[in-house]
């Protein structure tokens, strides 16, 4: 039976995946789909809370929200990692570190 | 309240809005060379939208649009800082060297876009405005940090910016997933009564999640240790933007984490809302205080260290975001109304310097402060002014930097015994602050030849150092204004609840 | 007679500003100026002599005082005191000092500083009768400072040799020395009665509101400023030094006046000295007066022999103070000045005569001052001869002198006590014995100086005469030194019954619980021990004379040869018992060496290690935390201590920054979770 | 009355730095004597002050009060009483002196002058403020112009010894705020001085930091702010530093004035307002100015330095200043009630304080006399001058005399009542602190002797005499130290109403009452 905690825990591991990809992954391109994971870990909570917690529609309202600025996000971040392989030759990010201090 | 009536309320956003499309249009008529005079037209439409925020004089706190967004004095006053320091940001563009000769048409487009973006941080009250407000001032930032595409360190700033701040937001969105999951809705207001409502079981998801939606607002407003992208995006991204980004989303910030935390906690007084009893053993004032504390003293001692005067600033920046934070935990008034003062007065010193930081490197190509030496002597107007922004900055009397800083301290003191300690923290923070700043008066004014090229900058960037520095000066002789005003702005907004 | 005293201290004054702003504008340098305001001194005070005579009343006292500033709660109080004594003193005082000044107007001649130097025996006739003139401890402290500081001035007045300059520093800082002694003492009985006026203190004194512990401790506290002032064992060691300054000085300042200034202060405060406090006094200056003799026995320096035979002396009147006769150290105080005095001018007539044949010569090596290069100069400089002659017949103490009569006294007054109390038989011994060195050492100088055979016969053909400006003081004062004029009325040259020991008459101790013994009761031991004491003493005086003439004048005895036998007492006496040397090892370079290990702590450990240490640390921190290898001004010291761990350490948090976003999303999450942890704890 | 010269005391010079930043850099003449005439108009109103005192009034007089911010119920407020009135005579002579003292300064004229009469109305500002804020206000304002000073006009370490002295100082100062921001909140949101001394007594007995009494707590934080200033002991290094990097006439100023801030807002702040703190610490203040006297007269035994020497005999002198201030609980019934002896340490200090003001400031010019001519200050490199230079040395006589407290000379009076004052209370110290008087007269003399005593150094054959200019700047203060060496009257009867009514208002602490 398919219950609350089922979305929870899938949500989780979602996130975790995520956060594991951003911090390994050296193509910028698979650091940004971790981000993604991050952030449809979250849609899945707010669409499982929205059904199963018996609450409005805020967090499928929410979760559409998300998708659409994640798009927005990832929209800007690739023409930033396009812009920086014209520049560099490489969308591998962990060269990208001039500014250092 | 519905839509419909809502719109007369939205009046200076809708302002905002109809500058950017008007702008947008206008970019695509102008050729690459008239493009810069977008300019013109986002300060019409910023001055226009200022005219209306001033018209429009909120008589108590109105949620429009469904109980997205409130009107109150609260947020009016931080749209008016958002709305001065964008239009002086724009001018300092209009005469900053690094930008010329790139396309900047959009550049001043996105500029009115963020001010949208910033108001609706100071004035959303649903976890759904929130989200979307911060995304939209950070999708812009990432694009004006790395504006300058021909050049690399802009395009690893921005980079470095976009994946920073994806990620945070990620994790706050995360966070407030699991609030929405506690309490079943996303309405601030509700929030609180149905905290308070909670059990101690959910005590743990409840820590967890706040301390995640603290990582989201700590990354806007650069506290330690979510800082890190600061200093390589300040000193990638170009001047001008780094001027801005130091102070208007760290402004939206404040006033998104005031509203924030003294909605879910506070009642004006500490530590006795059935929020605090409903998470009871999360010392959150504890955390804030460290926050605070370790947030200025790092920013301030990685600025002992920096030669580049931008990134001094940047790291500066920190260290009074540290200060600002100093004012969360009270949770009162005082705390409240001791951050908007500081804001206002940070936003004028800290542009002031960047402005003189533009016309000096304009002038004599550089931005190494080693390199400033005898500028005090050469041109006395650059040197003086710089003088007074960094004493302002330091906050020694008579600047308004210390009254700012006093109106903190005395919020502190006033809040308690528990708030001592930091405030210590806080003035000695400044006794070490005033070493770094001090250096560049020293350098500027007692080393160097002392050969008299007497140059006065030219109209524009004069008027802008003038326009920043007049305040900066009188703020700390006579406040009186500011201090009421300030005052007005929070009646209703602490009253709220 | 008030308005007598402001006059005579006033003068002084007024010829001192007038000499040191327009001095060297008026003609001959403006000594004119000093010479007839102390002139004019000396007739007030000749005048109030008279008064004194006539009244002739050993009551006798005007008080009066004056509120010199109020602090509401308080009135700190100044004023003047005239009684017999005060007279006597201003009359001593004027008279040495007028005479001196005279006698400078010759000695002095043609002197870089001449102005000056008058301008500051102007100051020090001014202070001195301050200090006589003062009815309060306060007023006393005060001109006693301004003595030490005339005496600074005049001893240094020849500052370009060091000698002199260093003479001149010692004499104030020994005298500093007692006199914070002093003013402990004042501070004490301040607290303790309120007021500075002898008669208040006394009067509280006697109401006992001082314990006698306190009361013991003051009085010595007091009495330090005498050990000081008058050259007593162990501050004696300035005296003999400040003869670097010009003769005159030393006749009047250090022979006359100034050092007895301590014998004074002694004998006006001895009503509130305990018996403990007496005792002290009473050792220290017998064991001064013997300790100086023996010094005095070797030197050869002729103004040296003068100097430790005044301190000798000066040890003669505390004794007396000490023992009870303290009216006789008074006595020996007035007498001893007008013949010392006559004695150093003799010396400087000498001094002048030697070193104006040395100039003839142009030998500027040979010292003009050592006996050795004297010699037979008797029959060229009569008056001179005759005159130091008469002095010294006066200090060793023979009948018909003044000497005689107050010597005598004091050495009565000894013997009594000694009497009363057998265990202190040592003052005897020590009063006795100095009386016989006196008398050696006098006749010593006087054969080596002025009988023989001259040294060098070139040096003895250009020895002249010195002018009547200088001779004329010495006759007066050798006249003086006669007994007539201090037994008057009486003729008598065996009892020092007279005006003086009638007008000047001893008071009861004031000190709580009868612990002394009543004036009578002194008076009557003395009168019992007066006999065989002066029979002891003229015995004395001649066996030393006749010491000297077998060992001097006849050269019966060899000196070399009783030197040579007790080579260590003539080694000790020779060098002054080392005493300077001590205190130089164990007191003043140990004291310098401090201040500069202090100094170089507060510099060089303190300022740059642990204040800076602040800045340094904080800046350690920035660099630990801020990542950065460069490097700024402010701590450019810190890095001897620091540098290397430093660098250790920003190698390590260098991984923290390396610019690669990742990192610092992994920051992210450790602060996320470090927040986490923080509030679970 | 509706004249309001106080202000007028702090607003001329800067109406005079006003002047000067609008005349040409090149008129030098006109920027000297302007800054002359308008230092001289102020001392004017200074003397006038003084002449329309009235010396029997307790409570401050001349008050002028304006409303500044009332949102946070700040003053502008000022006022004058028998404390500091001195200072405010002190501060106006010698700002006018050394406006001649620095004629000879070159560089940057018109910054200097326009710096230096800033400075002037930053120091008068603080002796005349009563509202505490103000108070704070014009102590802040004033280490700005000085950093400048210290750092562009002064000697080769200019710059390290001006941001020593700026961050020294405002780490003292910062302290302070939180102490006055505590008092502020404790005492019913007032920086009203007057109100404050009424109130806080009683009010900070609630105040409890972190089980701490606040009482304590506030003292301290007010003490250290102070007492950087003063130097006390273990907060001194920053002065000698500051001294003899700074051009003569800061230095002047600084030893002069400036240091006398310290003791004064401990006279004005601590005392009234904590008599609790003021009891409760007295002792470690007679400790601490014992630590001063003996400690700064040795480093000055040690230094070869002139002027170093001469800073180190400013920390020397300040110890006897704080030695009186310790005696006030002499007044108190554990001590016999013993007014008089409070009477006199009280009054000793402020008066000590003045004419160490006078006899420092005589030091400090007198050093810069020779060292423009000689263009060093080692003790040791000079000799004999006094034959060379006879006024000049005679002068500096005058002044070393002074310094080490002889009598007939200012300084004697102020050093002897602060010792009898404090003797009853402190019997030890004060006997060991008599030691002192010896140290002093050790190393003045001493340097005497090595500069201008002995055989003339051939090197300054040709060292010219002390000018006419410079005279000017000495006679006035040379007048004054001998006038109140006989006669101290002048000084002490305006003082001595208000130093009794301090020694009341800290006769109500209740420790004193306690055996």
């Amino acid at each position: 039976m398919v219950d609350l905690n089922t979305y929870l825990v899938i949500g989780a591991l979602l996130f975790s995946l995520g956060i594991f990809g951003v911090i390994t992954r050296r193509n910028g391109v698979a650091v940004l789909m971790g981000v993604e994971l991050i952030l449809n870990a979250a849609n899945v909570n707010f669409v499982a809370f929205a059904r199963f917690g018996g609450m409005d529609l805020s967090g499928h309202i929410f979760s559409l929200f998300v998708i659409i600025l994640a798009a927005a996000e990832a929209a800007v971040a690739l023409a930033i990692i396009l812009n920086i392989y014209n520049n560099m030759g490489t969308i591998n990010i962990d060269e990208a570190d001039q500014l250092k201090q | 309240m519905g839509n419909i009536q809502s719109i007369s309320y939205f009046l200076p956003e809708l302002m905002v809005i109809a500058t950017v499309v008007v702008a947008l249009i206008a970019d695509l008529v102008y050729s690459d060379r008239n493009s810069y005079k977008v300019g013109y037209l986002v300060i019409a439409g910023l001055v226009v939208a200022s005219f209306t925020l001033w018209l429009s004089l909120p008589e108590e706190t109105t949620p429009i649009f469904l109980n997205t967004i409130v009107v109150d004095p609260f947020s009016r006053i931080f749209k008016f800082v958002f709305l001065l320091a964008t239009f002086i940001v724009v001018l300092m563009s209009m005469n900053s060297d690094e930008l010329k000769g790139v396309r900047t048409g959009e550049y001043y487009t996105l500029m009115a876009a963020m001010v949208l973006g910033m108001s609706l941080m100071a004035s959303s009250v649903d976890l759904i405005m929130v989200y979307l407000s911060i995304e939209i001032v950070s999708i812009i930032s990432f694009i004006l940090a790395g504006y300058l595409r021909a050049q690399v360190r802009s395009n690893e700033a921005a980079l470095k910016y976009v994946i920073y701040g994806a990620f945070s937001s990620g994790l706050m969105l995360y966070g407030l997933s699991l609030l929405y999951g506690l309490t079943g809705t996303t309405k601030l207001f509700q929030l609180s009564g149905s905290i308070s409502s909670l059990g101690p079981g959910s005590n743990l998801t409840l820590t967890v999640s706040t301390i995640l939606m603290l990582a989201g607002f700590g990354y806007k407003v650069a506290i330690v240790p979510f800082h890190f992208w600061t200093p390589d995006v300040y000193e990638g991204a170009p001047t001008p933007v780094t001027a801005y980004l130091s102070v208007a989303p760290k402004a939206a910030g404040f006033a998104l984490l005031i509203r924030f935390f003294n909605t879910l906690f506070g009642t004006g007084q500490p530590l006795n809302s059935p929020v605090w009893q409903a998470m009871e053993g999360v010392p959150w004032q504890d955390i804030l205080m460290v926050l605070a504390a370790v947030t200025m003293t790092v920013g301030n001692l990685v600025a002992i260290q920096q030669k580049n005067i931008k990134r001094l600033l940047a790291y500066s920046s920190i260290a009074h975001a540290g200060y600002i934070l100093m004012g969360v935990p009270v949770l009162s008034q005082e705390g409240v109304y001791a951050i908007v003062f500081y804001i206002i007065v940070y936003l004028f010193m800290q542009l002031g310097a960047f402005s003189l930081a533009i016309v000096v490197s304009n002038r004599y190509g550089t931005e190494i402060i080693e390199e400033y030496s005898g500028i005090g002597w050469k041109s006395p107007y650059l040197g003086f002014f710089m003088a007074v922004f960094m004493f302002s900055l330091t906050g020694i009397p008579p600047t308004a930097g210390f009254i700012g800083k006093m109106y903190l301290f005395a919020a502190l003191i006033n809040g308690g015994s528990q708030f001592y300690w930091l405030a210590i923290i806080g003035v000695l923070n400044s006794v070490i602050s005033l070493y770094y700043y001090m250096r560049v008066v020293k350098v500027m004014y007692f080393q160097g030849g002392r050969e008299k090229d007497l140059y006065v900058p030219g109209g524009m960037s004069a008027a802008i150092v003038l326009a920043m520095a007049i305040p900066s000066i009188y703020f700390g002789v006579r406040w009186s204004f500011l201090a009421d005003w300030v005052n007005s702005s929070l009646k209703f907004f602490i009253a709220g609840f | 007679m008030v308005n007598y005293g402001i006059a005579i201290l006033l003068l002084p004054l007024m010829a001192f500003v007038v000499q040191i702003f327009i001095g060297k504008r008026l003609p001959r340098n403006g000594d004119w100026v000093s010479v007839s305001a102390v002139a004019l001194t000396l007739c007030l005070s000749l005048a109030m002599f008279g008064v004194m005579l006539v009244k002739y009343d050993p009551e006798f006292s005007v008080d009066e005082t004056w509120t010199w500033f109020d602090l509401g709660s308080l009135q700190v109080q100044i004023g003047i005191l005239i009684d017999n004594v005060t007279v006597v003193m201003l009359l001593v005082v004027s008279l040495v000092s007028t005479l001196v000044h005279v006698y400078s107007t010759a000695y002095m001649e043609g002197d870089l500083r001449y102005s000056r130097y008058f301008a500051f025996l102007s100051l020090f006739t001014f202070s001195m009768n301050g200090i006589v003139l003062a009815n309060n401890l306060l007023g006393i402290y005060i001109f006693w400072e301004l003595v030490g500081l005339s005496s600074y001035l005049l001893i240094g007045h020849w500052f370009e040799k060091d000698s002199a300059s260093d003479a001149a520093k010692k004499a104030f800082l020994v005298n500093r020395v007692g006199d914070i002694g002093m003013f402990i003492g004042i501070m004490l009985f301040f607290t303790a009665t309120g007021s500075f006026l002898f008669r208040d203190v006394f009067a509280g004194v006697e109401s006992g509101l001082l314990s006698t512990e306190i009361l013991t401790v003051a009085g010595l506290c007091l009495f330090a400023g005498a050990i000081g002032k008058s050259a007593q064992f162990p501050l004696h060691v300035w005296l003999p030094d400040a003869m670097e300054g010009p003769t005159p000085v030393s006749a009047l300042i250090h022979a006359a006046t100034m050092v007895a200034a301590g014998v004074y202060l002694s004998f006006r405060l001895f009503p509130i000295f305990t018996p403990t406090a007496l005792t002290v006094i009473a050792y220290i200056g017998g064991f001064t007066a013997i300790f100086a003799a023996i010094i005095a026995v070797t030197q050869n320096d002729i103004k040296k022999v003068l100097a430790y035979s005044t301190v000798s002396q000066l040890g003669y009147m505390i004794l007396a103070v000490g023992v009870g006769a303290y009216t006789y150290g008074l006595f020996h105080l007035v007498t001893h000045a007008a013949f010392k005095a006559g004695l150093f001018l003799c010396s400087g007539s000498v001094i002048h005569a030697m070193h104006y044949a040395y100039h003839e010569l142009h030998d500027h090596e040979s010292d003009p001052q050592d006996m050795r290069n004297m010699g037979g100069m008797r029959d060229k400089m009569k008056t001179t001869f005759l005159t130091m002659l008469i002095c010294t017949v006066a200090l060793s103490g023979v009948p018909f002198t003044s000497g005689f009569l107050s010597k005598d006294a004091i050495l009565a007054g000894t013997l009594s006590f000694t009497l009363h109390h057998p265990e202190h038989f040592l003052l005897v011994l020590f009063g006795f014995g100095a009386a016989l060195l006196t008398a050696f050492y006098m006749f010593r100088l006087i054969f080596m100086t002025f009988y023989g055979e001259p040294v060098r016969r070139e040096v003895y053909d250009n020895i002249h005469e010195s002018p009547s400006a200088m001779t004329a003081p010495l006759v007066t004062l050798a006249t003086l030194s006669f007994f007539l004029f201090f037994t008057l009325p009486y003729f008598n040259p065996f009892s020092d019954h007279g005006w003086f020991t009638v007008l000047i008459d001893s008071r009861d101790s004031v000190v709580p619980g009868h612990l002394n013994l009543t004036a009578h009761e002194i008076a009557e031991g003395m009168h019992h021990a007066h006999t065989p004491a002066m029979l002891l003493s003229i015995l004395i005086a001649f066996s030393g004379i006749g010491l000297a003439v077998f060992m001097y004048l006849q050269k019966r005895i060899s000196a070399d040869h009783i030197a040579a036998k007790l080579s260590l007492p003539y080694k000790l006496s020779l060098n002054k018992f080392f005493v300077d040397e001590t205190y130089q090892r164990y007191l003043i370079n140990p004291s310098l060496i401090l201040a500069r290990m202090i100094a170089f702590f507060d510099w060089e450990i303190y300022d740059k290690y642990i204040v800076n240490g602040f800045g340094k640390v904080t800046e350690w921190f920035s660099r630990v935390v801020g990542i950065r290898w460069d490097y700024d001004i402010l701590d450019q010291q810190i890095v001897d201590g620091v540098g290397r761990t430093t660098g250790f350490f920003s190698a390590r948090l260098r991984l923290i920054q390396t610019g690669k976003v990742q990192n610092y999303l992994v920051w992210v999450l450790a602060g996320v979770i470090m927040i986490y942890v923080f509030q679970a704890i | 009355m509706d004249f309001n010269i106080l202000s007028w005391l702090i607003w001329v010079p800067v109406a005079g730095a006003l002047v000067i930043v609008a005349l040409p850099r090149d008129k030098k003449d006109v920027i000297k004597w302007v800054a002359a005439s308008f230092t001289g108009l102020q001392l004017i109103f200074a003397i006038v002050l003084w002449m329309n005192f009235d010396k029997d009034f307790v409570g401050f007089q001349f008050m002028e009060k304006a409303a500044w911010i009332p949102s946070f119920n700040i003053t502008y407020m000022l006022g004058v009483d028998g404390l500091s009135l001195p200072m405010v005579l002190l501060t106006a002579l010698l700002s006018f002196l050394c406006v001649f003292v620095s004629w000879n300064i070159d560089k940057a004229l018109k910054g200097y002058f326009s710096l230096f009469l800033l400075l002037d109305a930053g120091m008068m500002g603080v002796f005349v403020s009563l509202d505490f804020f103000l108070f704070y206000i014009f102590w802040e304002v004033m280490l700005l112009p000085m950093y400048f000073l210290i750092g562009i006009w002064g000697g080769p370490q200019r710059e390290y010894a001006a941001i020593k002295f700026f961050l020294y100082t405002l780490f003292g100062s910062v302290l302070m705020l939180i102490a006055i921001l505590a008092l502020y909140f404790t005492c019913g949101r007032t920086f009203n001085m007057i109100e404050l001394m009424a109130t806080a007594p009683t009010a900070l007995d609630t105040l409890s930091w972190w089980g701490f009494s606040g009482m304590k707590v506030v003292w301290i934080l007010l003490f250290i702010g102070f007492a950087i200033k003063v130097p006390i002991f273990p907060f001194h290094t920053w002065l000698p530093l500051a001294h003899v990097e700074a051009p003569t006439a800061v230095s002047v100023i600084l030893a002069g004035v400036l240091l006398k801030m310290g003791t004064y807002g401990l006279l004005r702040i601590n005392f009234p307002m904590i008599p609790d703190g003021t009891v409760w610490f007295a002792g470690a203040l007679a400790v601490l100015a014992l630590i001063n006297i003996i400690w700064g007269a040795l480093c000055a035994l040690a230094q070869t330095d002139l002027k170093k020497m001469v800073a180190y005999s400013s920390i020397n002198h300040m110890g006897y200043v704080m030695l009186g201030m310790a005696a006030v609980v002499a007044a108190g019934a554990q001590h016999g009630s013993n007014s008089a002896a409070a009477q006199l340490g009280m009054n000793g200090a402020v008066l000590q304080m003045f004419n160490h003001g006078t006899i420092t400031a005589m030091l400090f010019i007198l050093v810069g006399v020779i060292y423009d001519r000689a263009h060093h200050r080692n003790i040791d490199g000079f000799g004999g001058l006094a034959s060379k230079t006879p006024i000049y040395a005679g002068v500096v006589a005058l002044a070393f005399f002074a310094g080490l407290g002889l009598p007939g000379l200012s300084g004697f009076i102020s050093e002897a009542i602060i010792f009898l004052g404090a003797f009853p209370v402190y019997r030890t110290i004060v006997m060991i602190s008599t030691l002192g008087i010896l140290l002093n007269a050790a190393y003045f003399l001493w340097s005497y002797q090595r500069i201008f005593l002995g055989k003339l150094n051939e090197k300054y054959a040709d060292l010219p005499e002390i000018n006419g200019r410079e005279l000017f700047t000495l006679v006035p203060l040379a007048v004054l130290v001998v006038l109140l060496g006989v006669y101290p009257s002048p000084i002490i009867d305006v003082m001595k109403t208000t130093m009794a009514n301090i020694i009341e208002l800290v006769q109500v602490s209740p420790l004193m009452i306690m055996p």
